[in-house]
């Protein structure tokens, strides 16, 4: 038998596939082409305290073997996510993410009591790192000391496990990483966007409603194995490794790099069933190669 | 539930200066199709262009379990389309989105298409047709070689009508126009209309002015196709809320405005809809385009 | 008539059109393919004080819309450059820019003497960003006083129009660029490769020799015309911009995003003309857009 | 002067288990190529897969402006290039690198081909042949399948021995043990081979120990293709010096390991050249495997 379950940092997992934040709505949207109970966590959109609009159109823009996004966190407010979405999410055997951000400490820390009390929420991740919204976003996920003071916000407020969601756009993130772990993060998230833009050249301005956006999608991704492999041998915590995943050899070079679980993100646009196929692609590599247990190869590129 | 996975290319053949037919078996997708919905089509099988592109259904053939797409080349993901041979595997979801609906009260109807927009117009008039509503289509395009498909709209016996920039294919000037002019004449009571936005704004501001109820398909920048990104979304009037014309002095008669059952309120915020699954067809009264 | 010349910090070029070091080698290579002439500069590999045989094989890996590289700068050194490759380059009315990187202050301060008395060497192009060295290299271009630091002992010792070329790797590069701007620097090169990696998953180790190797190619444009948008706004000096420019449609994107001149580097490999499809493409565009001097494009998407 | 353009493929079919053919109308090309050389194919035209691929000359008509390709489809962007239909524009760089000489003094001679390494030594052999230079050729595969153009090279009328790693044609077990055997009895003057790293390390293992001198054609990743990018290089006997074998345990006759006019001096470092442009094929005293 394989056993394909992890625990990333407290929250147990059937198998080390979720779904990026974001890309996957709050579940029903892919529910046609997915079987969500076969999913090791659904992870949700980035849910704020108040509803939000997001930003202008466009708010997409295909670029080389990627995408660029500026959503801007549109989201219909906490409240409104307890209420309508877990209740659909509950029916499902499948651990919940809640993915959260926030304009300031206190609304972390209020987001955070809310969705403790909720019922249905398996963990947190801690979006600091989000390059779409002015107010809060990515200048706590590139400073170390406000990186470290909301996830210790988050940390006093819940006894969920917290995942703190990182930066790429960062000299050095294993510094970042280290002081999140301090401040109590269980597991952490690598990684969000990388800030980019696209210049429409007959207009001549940018392409993006909201001028620079986040590139998602193949063409990060040896960055983002990059950060998974430094951040894997600097801290002790579990990753949640994403960043163009779009096979199950993409997520085993993840896998292999030191993340505990990964997350498959931009791939579900293009293939609806990315998730199961990269599930169903890892769990044949383990019977090729005689791998018993997934952990085996958590960080085998190094250890 | 939608169909998602490969199919078979059985038809792809030029008919228009940069416009190709494509037609695809795919019984499970066909069996569920409405007219105005829309498949989401993966150009190849590499990570460059990466995404999906979004193509209205242009033809159900529910017997013989095909559709078709009519598609204009504009960029990287339609040419690689247009070099797909016959017996081609084409990696298809749908149908996704919600398409057209046919209010009872309609009789006599516009379908309006602009350029490329006439592509989701024809199941559409082939179900006008077949609950026998009357209809006339205008279509507008840049010039004559440019106005597809009017002479397998004719063959279905419905009226087709011309506009082109350049005259040299039945009026001369935008389509928009032409629907104001014709509007006066053939006093139709519901229209559906498809073509880019800026003709959509232009189109709304002429049917608002007549007094004219419909409903529009819409184009926006896509990710997912299935409402998961909301990537793709368009400005709507906030729900159960009234718009009043706002300073750009433009007064508009509030009924055409109402959504649902709106109450008349006090102007509010604008609500984002998604055009991949609240759309692409929405309320002529509900869509907000920006100046 | 269209005026195609721009001046990059005193370096004047017969049109914006250049190659990124690394990926022209010195000249010759490319000469079957290019009219060596017509290029607004021919912009050489990178050299060193001593000759260095670079990184373990294997030295680049395929990734989407990119490549990984560590070759670690293998050169003849820079004395046999002068003997060598210089004369080669002076029967060219093309200006030369010399790539250069050392592993300290007087490595790159000796560097510079040497070739600002040589003959035929039109500019410096000061590496303080290469991530596939140990010494040296990028831990230069992430540190703002070390990058002014090498910059300053470059421009006391030359005459030459200095341009630093930066890293990507860092959380502000407008903070660097400032540095090396009041250091002396006279344009800016942006940007270096991006750091990143790729696993073998049958051998379960990374595919480069080195582990690491700086992610070039169309994948990583959107980041570095972003790039280029900060700190052409935030800097007054000129800007060299090169990041997966492939085609004249990429290289107006850095161009109006604020860059005086452009290089294509990976998209030789791909196109062994690219940079006079470039080249061709920028002219035809200012033709059909009515431009007459390519100056007035520079910045235009925020000016 | 290499080309680099736009070229026809005239013929491209299955000759193997994943081993194609490819014929390409590409006369400026083929007027200057020569046994041994590359060429650098773009896969297709979008941006993933980036890099093109090096493949080398398997046939050579100067007459009629073609040359041939033979690949194996390994991963994507052979895939692609195995899908082109005959009439396809492939983008084509080349001739390119060094290709065999032969020696004034070679009168019966190896041709060693391990896997698709057989590929470049077609039209060596039809030089040979030229010349009439007595050949043997040793070809090594893991099965008869996949042992590809022993009838083709039959039917030029020369030696062909294979070896297989199950035994089902000719030799059963390396082909590097069966030339170790066939040298004792043709006792070969000079040899070309061309196949993995690792059977070509095991190979010059044999021929040092034989004091068989010979030239061998290398593998390596490639960028540019024209020795530009320093991607591609293999480590050399650096110029001028004589390497001694190292604490490894094997001893070599030093003779072997001489390169051009090299004297005798004190072990040095290796020097690296560019399997592109110095290459691919190197003399056989040159080259250094890494352990
Ligand atoms: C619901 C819907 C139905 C459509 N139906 C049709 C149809 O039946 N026939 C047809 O020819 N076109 C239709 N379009 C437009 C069609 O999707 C675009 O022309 C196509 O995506 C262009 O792709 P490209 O790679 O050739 O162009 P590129 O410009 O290279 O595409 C770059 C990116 O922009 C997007 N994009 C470009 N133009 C549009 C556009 N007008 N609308 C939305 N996204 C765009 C692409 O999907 C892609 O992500 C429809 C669009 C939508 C939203
Ligand atoms: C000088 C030379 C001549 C060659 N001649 C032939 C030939 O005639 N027939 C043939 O079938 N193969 C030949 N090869 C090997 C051939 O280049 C590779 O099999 C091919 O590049 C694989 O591409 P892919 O996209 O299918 O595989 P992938 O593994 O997807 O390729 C990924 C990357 O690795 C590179 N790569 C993969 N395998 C090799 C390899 N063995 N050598 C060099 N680069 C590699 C590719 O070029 C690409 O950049 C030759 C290689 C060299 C260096
Ligand atoms: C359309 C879109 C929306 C996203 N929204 C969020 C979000 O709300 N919160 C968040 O933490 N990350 C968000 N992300 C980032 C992804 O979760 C993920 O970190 C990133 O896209 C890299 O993974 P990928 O390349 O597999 O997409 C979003 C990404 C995309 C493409
Ligand atoms: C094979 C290779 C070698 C390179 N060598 C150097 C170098 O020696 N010095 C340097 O400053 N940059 C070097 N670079 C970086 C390029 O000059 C350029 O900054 C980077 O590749 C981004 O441009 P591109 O995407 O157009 O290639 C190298 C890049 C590649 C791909
Ligand atoms: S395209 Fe993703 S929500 Fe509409
Ligand atoms: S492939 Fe670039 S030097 Fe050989």
């Amino acid at each position: 038998m394989i056993n394909l379950a992890v625990d990333l940092g407290g929250l147990k997992m059937k198998n080390p596939v979720t779904t990026a934040s974001g890309t996957f709505g709050f579940g029903p949207e892919y529910a046609p082409y997915v079987d969500l109970n076969r999913l090791g966590a659904i992870t949700v959109k980035g849910t704020t305290l108040e509803p939000r609009k997001g930003n202008a159109t466009p708010r997409i823009a295909e670029t080389p073997a990627g995408i660029l996004n500026c959503i801007g966190l549109q989201n219909p407010g906490v409240d409104e996510f307890i209420a309508k979405s877990l209740p659909y999410l509950r029916k499902y055997d499948t651990p919940v993410i809640v993915n959260i951000a926030g304009n300031s400490t206190d609304d972390y820390a209020e987001i955070t009591r809310r969705l403790t009390a909720a019922d249905g929420v398996s963990a947190l991740e801690v979006n600091i790192s989000c390059p779409n919204v002015k107010q809060g976003g990515m200048v706590f996920g590139t400073n170390c000391a406000a990186a470290s003071e909301v996830i210790r916000v988050v940390r006093q407020n819940t006894t969920l496990p917290v995942i703190a969601k990182l930066s790429p756009n960062v000299t050095d993130i294993t510094e970042i990483a280290c002081g999140v772990a301090d401040a109590g993060a269980d597991a952490l998230a690598l990684i969000n966007t990388l800030l980019g833009m696209k210049i429409d050249i007959k207009a001549r301005k940018p392409v993006l409603g909201n001028i620079m956006g986040g590139l998602s999608g193949p063409a990060i991704r040896p960055v983002a194995v990059r950060i998974v492999w430094q951040v894997a041998q600097a801290v002790k915590l579990p990753i949640l490794g994403m960043g163009g995943i779009t096979t199950a050899e993409d997520a085993l070079e993840f896998i292999l790099a030191g993340a505990t679980a990964i997350a498959v993100g931009t791939a579900n646009f293009v293939n609806p069933r990315a998730t199961m196929d990269v599930l169903d692609g890892i769990e044949r590599y383990m019977r090729d190669n005689g791998v018993k247990d997934v952990g085996e190869l958590v960080g085998a590129a190094w250890q | 539930m939608p169909y998602s996975g490969i199919a078979e290319v059985v038809v792809n053949k030029k008919v228009g200066p940069e416009h190709f037919l494509m037609r695809v078996l795919v019984p499970e997708l066909t069996k569920e199709a409405k007219p105005g919905q829309f498949v989401h089509v993966r150009c190849h099988g590499e990570m460059d262009p990466l995404l999906r592109r979004p193509l209205s259904l242009h033809g159900i053939d529910y017997e013989h379990g095909t559709i078709s797409l009519l598609y204009q080349v504009v960029g990287r993901g339609t040419r690689l389309l247009a070099e797909m041979p016959t017996g081609a595997e084409v990696d298809i979801m749908g149908p996704l989105g919600r398409g057209f609906t046919i209010p009872e009260k309609a009789q006599n109807v516009f379908v309006i298409g602009g350029g490329i927009g006439v592509a989701p117009l024809f199941p559409l008039v082939q179900a006008l047709k077949h609950y026998k509503i009357e209809q006339t289509i205008l279509l507008g395009a840049r010039s004559a070689d440019w106005v597809i498909g009017t002479g397998q709209l004719a063959s279905l016996g419905v009226k087709v009508e011309a506009a082109t920039d350049d005259g040299s294919l039945g009026y001369k000037g935008f389509v928009t126009d032409l629907v104001g002019k014709r509007i006066k004449v053939i006093k139709p009571d519901y229209f559906f209309a498809c073509g880019p936005n800026p003709m959509l704004k232009a189109l709304l501001e002429v049917t608002r002015k007549s007094g004219l109820d419909g409903q529009v398909s819409l184009e926006e920048r896509m990710g997912c196709g299935v409402g998961a990104c909301l990537a793709c979304v368009c400005k709507t009037v906030a729900s159960s809320e009234l718009l009043v014309a706002s300073g750009n002095g433009k007064t508009v008669d509030s009924g055409e405005w109402r959504v649902g059952s709106g109450t008349e309120k006090t102007v509010r915020e604008f609500e984002y809809k998604k055009v991949c699954s609240d759309g692409p067809v929405f309320g002529a009264g509900e869509v907000i385009f920006d100046d």
